[in-house]
């Protein structure tokens, strides 16, 4: 293989898994920006979404095999079961743990959003176990050539999903009366209660637009890599980095942070070491906050940190 | 009309209103004034529901809205331009106004907004009265100039048809040119006969522009009567300058 | 002299201390099962590891997710200074606190620019580098199989080869490390410490270089856990990189937490009561789904890591106490005025 | 020596975003001299406040603590010069006992560090006492000393205000920064917040004072500054600025700002 080959190939290969760490990092900044909380059970949506799309596509063994599953829906239905759920279980998450403790603080929450990160990993494994999982391609078939180097027909699925995924979002957010509300909740919460918007309720709209999104991602992901119960602690952390190369609180920072960190991992791992290939986000992750919170992100803080939500 | 029967309010340990009472009629613009710290923000926050009541009684047109969440309370027509304007600094004009309308377009303040139409008459009217605003209505809230922000602010707490407006503190930070269009604004607002209530450091125009006045010192009200009285009461001046120092 | 030292043992602290020593020395004479003794030590364990970072957490107000990376980073030096390098045991411990010390004190002066979020995920990143350090330095490390032969220690040509030995080692340096934890709450330091936690813009007007104290508590509270690591590693005579993952620094979390961040003794209650409550729930686990395999107790310890920063956010001990006192107090003026109620 | 002021504030400027909050505002407070900043909301005392006392760094100027500039340095540095503060917005540490908290004010009086206090060396133990002492008595001056066990946050309001202010003197300072110190206070607390600032002005500590209770400014002020839109407007004795017609407008505005309400005009 040339070397302008292995340069597109990894390039392909990161902008892949990079848009995995985009939508993940959409899902953060969603939260974060309507109720200034970091979400460090994110990436176990990603998990549920895949683990439960799995379920319900193929005959299954829950509870270390003392509960038999076999519904073998469609695979479309089966994602769309995935998404769901998943958006149920964020929507649970804000109502049963961090809506009664919204008024404590960052350090609290902090603790709080690991517990239920503990809770769903848990429940992951007791209902699913330690096997890995995985479902088929969405599309089979040949993978594309592009300048010699190949993008799987799945990866072309992860890319243009994100795509998609994001013209909705822009959508949602810029043209709708909704996604405006949830914008002003994020820009100013106090004067939004003045307009009669509850922010409560957008902070519920914002887990469950965020879990679904991150729900998405899991299951796009999951034709190409194995899923297993403790990825979402990964996850979580490269979907933080992604957005805080973003500047955390700008969902188009987060896109491309979360690209940029694909693409900076696979040359990593490509030219240096595979085996550090997770150390890397983490190295950008000390590198960015070093040298850009020292300045101007440490002191605007998400609105919803102002108003102390 | 708006009624406070011995409204108490405190910050944790802070008593900020000590039992305040007061009335407001629909078409009167009424003004509270005071020093700083005297309580008058904290008594719009307190009728707004930002700052709950911790005793007394805030009735509207004879209904209680004491400690209703601030949500319930715009619902019923309570519409609050905030200190320092406030506006959704990420947001356009265009959007800032829509959403002022908001409970009306969920259907849940009066009169609702059905469609795209009504909306738009709706915001129409608003720049009718800000010609400037239509000018910029593309333009994000937070780049346009302090007066014209406050201009916002004003229009699109209009927007929520208030039975009750109030003004808190609209001239604060405002270059003195500024704050005369402020004022002519606030003038005009007696003709869509809502309740108007002004809270204003500058005691002289907010005095001026009302119809009566309540003074308000360490949380209490200790002057009220008609505005033209208290404008020439040598009294006001030592409420904000103190007594005679050495 | 005389009153102040009747004072000294007149405080609440200290007699406790006593009775929490001669309790832990009697222990083994009563209790002849290998057992139990084993969950003891591993429970003085983690009450090094807990007072590490309740002092950070809890006293200085910063959050570390990370501890085991301190815990590890002890661990490891043990068991490669005193093998591969040829350092006495003692010094391997001496060296692995020192060194958890030095890369606390350097990453601190990095990350403590942050605050809460951040400051977490940089503490979580920190692991999780520690932990791949730890699985691909297969040559220094052993890798993920682990690494076997980590030498005893010895007290005066008597090595340390039993159970019961390590038992009052480990249970000796943990009652040391309550006694001077609980020094240093109790004066100018702590106080500083204290007074950073609760406003450190107040802290810094008094003339608290809070910078430097956050940094100084970190690196503290690193030496703690690598103190652990070190006894931990000699006593199991075997290490591998699982015993050092982010789930180990959540554990430590959960047992601060469960104690009470601001409570030194806070942190051996909650340290025991985890550690049982998770042996317990392994058999119960077991039991109830057959079969099942793994780790499934962190849904609990996930649970009650949520119940109690929803409902008691000072922690069952601190948290506990304080609603008696306060219901205490509620009940006095009821009774002083009947008439009132 | 006496005719160098303690500290002086030369042509400070502060912009935040677009707006001047601070514009060439100079001043000097003298020793032993209770100087009041005061002015209507908005007008920057705040910002000058953070200013001098290091929450924030001046865009330009300078502020001069005994001969020395002490802008630019952290608050930290700033309190080891002799300068102390109280916040308006209270900062007690509300789970440490009263005594505790002035005891951290103490800080700077005392060399312990984590060794000495781990093993408790007898310096340690000897330094404890000291401070002890010391605490104890500037809880006696300010009244607070029966309640020297109680945790602060348990206080009344009032009260917590003092142990702030005890804090502040535990410091040793030769400037105490009082930041709206009656805030919330009623009237018989603020008189002897009065009476107690007076007594420290004449154990020779100087006190620069932000306020917005004339009654209390206009009673103890030696000197006053007010401020307006950030700048200075006018400056001298209590007497002199109520009167000053500046001032008063600053306060009470200027009527031409407003038209005439309809009425009036009708009639």
């Amino acid at each position: 293989m040339s070397l302008q080959t292995e340069i597109i190939q990894f390039l392909l290969a990161g902008i892949t898994v990079g848009s995995i760490y985009a939508l993940i990092a959409l899902g953060f900044v969603t939260i974060y920006n309507v109720t200034g909380i970091i979400n460090f059970a994110q990436g176990e949506f990603a998990v549920y979404g895949a683990f439960i799309a799995i379920t319900a596509f193929q005959k299954s063994r829950l509870l270390s095999g003392n509960w038999q599953v076999a519904l073998e829906w469609p695979l479309p239905a089966a994602a769309l079961v995935g998404v769901v759920i998943t958006t149920l279980v964020g929507i649970l998450l804000y109502r049963l743990a961090i809506q009664p403790a919204r008024r404590a603080s960052i350090l609290s929450m902090i603790i709080i959003t690991i517990g239920a990160a503990f809770v769903m990993r848990g429940a992951a494994l007791l209902l699913w176990g330690t096997d890995p999982y995985r479902l088929p391609v969405f599309t089979p078939g040949p993978p594309l050539k592009i300048f010699g180097a190949i993008l799987t027909r799945q990866s072309v699925w992860v890319i243009a999903v994100t795509a998609v995924l994001l013209v909705i979002l822009y959508w949602f957010f810029n043209r709708t009366l909704t996604g405006k509300t949830l914008q002003a909740c994020a820009d100013n919460p106090k004067a939004a209660q003045l307009m009669g918007i509850s922010p409560q309720r957008m902070a519920l709209l914002a887990f469950g637009i965020s879990s679904a999104v991150t729900a998405i991602a899991g299951i796009v992901i999951v034709p190409s890599t194995f899923m297993t119960y403790d990825r979402g602690l990964t996850l979580s952390l490269k979907g933080f980095v992604a957005a805080i190369v973003g500047g955390l609180s700008n969902p188009a920072g987060a896109v491309l942070g979360g690209i940029s960190l694909g693409v900076l991992e696979s040359f990593g791992a490509g030219y240096l070491s595979s085996g550090y290939k997770d150390a890397i986000s983490f190295i950008v992750l000390f590198i960015v906050l070093a040298v850009r919170l020292g300045g101007f992100l440490r002191r605007r803080g998400s609105a919803g940190e102002r108003a102390g939500l | 009309m708006l009624e406070i029967k011995n409204v108490s309010t405190s910050y944790g340990h802070v008593e900020a209103l000590r039992g305040v009472s007061m009335a407001a009629h629909p078409g009167e613009i009424v003004s509270l004034i005071g020093a700083n710290g005297a309580g008058k923000t904290t008594l719009l926050n307190t009728i707004s529901g930002m700052t709950p009541a911790r005793s007394g009684q805030i009735l509207l047109n004879g209904v209680e809205i004491t400690r209703l969440s601030p949500e319930k309370i715009v619902n019923l027509g309570v519409c609050q331009v905030p200190e320092r304007r406030q506006v959704f600094a990420t947001l356009s004009v265009r959007d800032n106004l829509t959403l002022g309308a908001y409970t009306r377009m969920r259907g849940r303040g009066e009169p609702p907004i059905k469609d795209r139409k009504t909306l738009h008459l709706d915001i129409e009217t608003i720049y009718a009265m800000f010609p400037i605003l239509k000018q910029r209505e593309k333009q994000l809230a937070g780049t346009l100039s302090g007066g014209e922000q406050q201009m916002l602010a004003i229009g699109r707490s209009l927007m929520g048809r208030p039975k009750v407006l109030l003004l808190d503190e609209p001239s604060l930070g405002l270059a003195p040119l500024i704050v005369r269009d402020i004022f002519e604004i606030i003038n005009c607002l007696r003709e869509i006969d809502t309740i108007i209530l002004l809270v204003e450091q500058n005691a002289r125009a907010a005095l001026r522009v009302a119809d009566r006045g309540y003074v308000l010192e360490t949380g209490r009200i200790v002057m009220a009567g008609p505005a033209a009285d208290l404008a020439a009461d040598p009294a006001i001046q030592q409420a904000y300058l103190g007594k005679q120092g050495r | 002299m005389k009153r102040l030292l009747i004072a000294r043992l007149g405080s609440p602290n200290l007699i406790a201390f006593l009775i929490m020593a001669l309790g832990l020395a009697a222990a083994p004479v009563f209790i002849d099962n290998n057992y139990i003794i084993t969950v003891l030590t591993i429970i003085a364990l983690f009450t090094m590891l807990t007072i590490g970072l309740s002092l950070l957490m809890g006293y200085a107000g910063q959050i570390s997710l990370g501890q085991a990376t301190f815990f590890g980073i002890g661990a490891y030096s043990m068991a490669i200074f005193s093998t591969r390098l040829g350092l006495s045991p003692w010094l391997s411990l001496l060296a692995g606190m020192i060194l958890a010390g030095g890369v606390a004190y350097l990453l601190g002066m990095l990350i403590f620019r942050l605050h809460g979020h951040y400051l977490a995920m940089a503490t979580l990143g920190m692991n999780i580098i520690l932990y791949l350090i730890l699985t691909q330095q297969v040559d220094w490390t052993g890798g993920p199989s682990g690494f076997r032969g980590v030498p005893d220690l010895s007290i005066g040509g008597m090595t340390l080869s039993t159970d019961t030995h390590y038992y009052y080692l480990i249970w000796f340096f943990a009652l040391i490390t309550i006694a001077l934890s609980l020094n240093i709450v109790n004066s100018r330091v702590g106080r500083a410490m204290r007074a950073l936690h609760s406003s450190e813009i107040a802290a810094e007007t008094l003339g608290i270089d809070t910078g430097r104290f956050k940094l100084q508590v970190f690196a503290l509270s690193a030496a703690y856990s690598a103190l652990a690591g070190g006894l931990y590693a000699s006593f199991l005579g075997f290490i591998s990189p699982s015993s050092f993952t982010i789930n180990a620094s959540i554990k430590i979390v959960l047992m601060a937490v469960v104690g009470g961040l601001s409570s030194i003794w806070g942190a051996t209650f909650g340290a025991a009561a985890i550690l049982v409550i998770e042996q317990w729930l392994r058999t119960a686990i077991k039991s109830l789904v057959p079969g099942a395999s793994g780790e499934q107790e962190i849904i609990a310890f996930g649970l009650i890591l949520m119940l109690i920063m929803i409902f008691m956010p000072e922690g069952l001990v601190t948290g506990a106490g304080k609603a008696l006192r306060a219901r205490i107090a509620r009940r006095k003026p009821e009774r002083a005025q009947p008439a009132g109620g | 020596m006496s005719d160098t002021p303690l500290l002086r504030a030369s042509r400070l400027f502060k912009r935040f975003g677009g707006v001047m909050a601070v514009n060439d505002v100079s001043f000097a407070v003298q020793e032993g001299q209770i100087l009041a900043l005061i002015g209507p909301n908005g007008a920057g005392k705040t910002t000058t406040f953070n200013l001098i006392s290091g929450t924030h760094g001046p865009d330009q100027g300078e502020v001069i603590f005994r001969d020395r500039r002490i802008s630019g340095s952290r608050p930290s540095q700033i309190a080891q010069q002799g300068l102390a503060r109280t916040f308006q917005n209270l900062q007690i540490f509300g789970e440490m006992t009263v005594l505790e908290n002035v005891m951290a004010g103490c800080h700077l009086q005392g060399t312990a560090g984590f060794l000495a206090a781990a093993l408790r060396l007898p310096k340690a133990g000897a330094e404890e006492k000291r401070m002890r002492g010391q605490a104890m008595s500037y809880l006696e001056q300010t009244g607070l000393a029966e309640r020297a066990h109680d945790p602060a946050g348990s206080l009344p309001f009032g009260q917590q205000r003092l142990v702030e202010i005890a804090r502040g003197l535990a410091v040793q300072p030769q400037l105490l920064l009082l930041d709206e110190p009656a805030a919330g206070l009623n009237r018989t607390e603020t008189e002897e917040l009065d009476r107690l600032i007076l007594r420290i002005r004449d154990q020779g500590i100087s006190v620069l004072l932000v306020e917005h209770d004339m009654n209390l400014v206009m009673a103890i002020a030696d000197h006053v500054v007010v401020l307006h839109y950030g700048s200075k407007i006018a400056e001298g004795s209590p007497a002199q600025v109520q009167a000053n017609p500046d001032v008063i407008a600053a306060y009470l505005g200027d009527d031409w700002a407003a038209p005439p309400r309809r009425e009036a005009a009708d009639a």
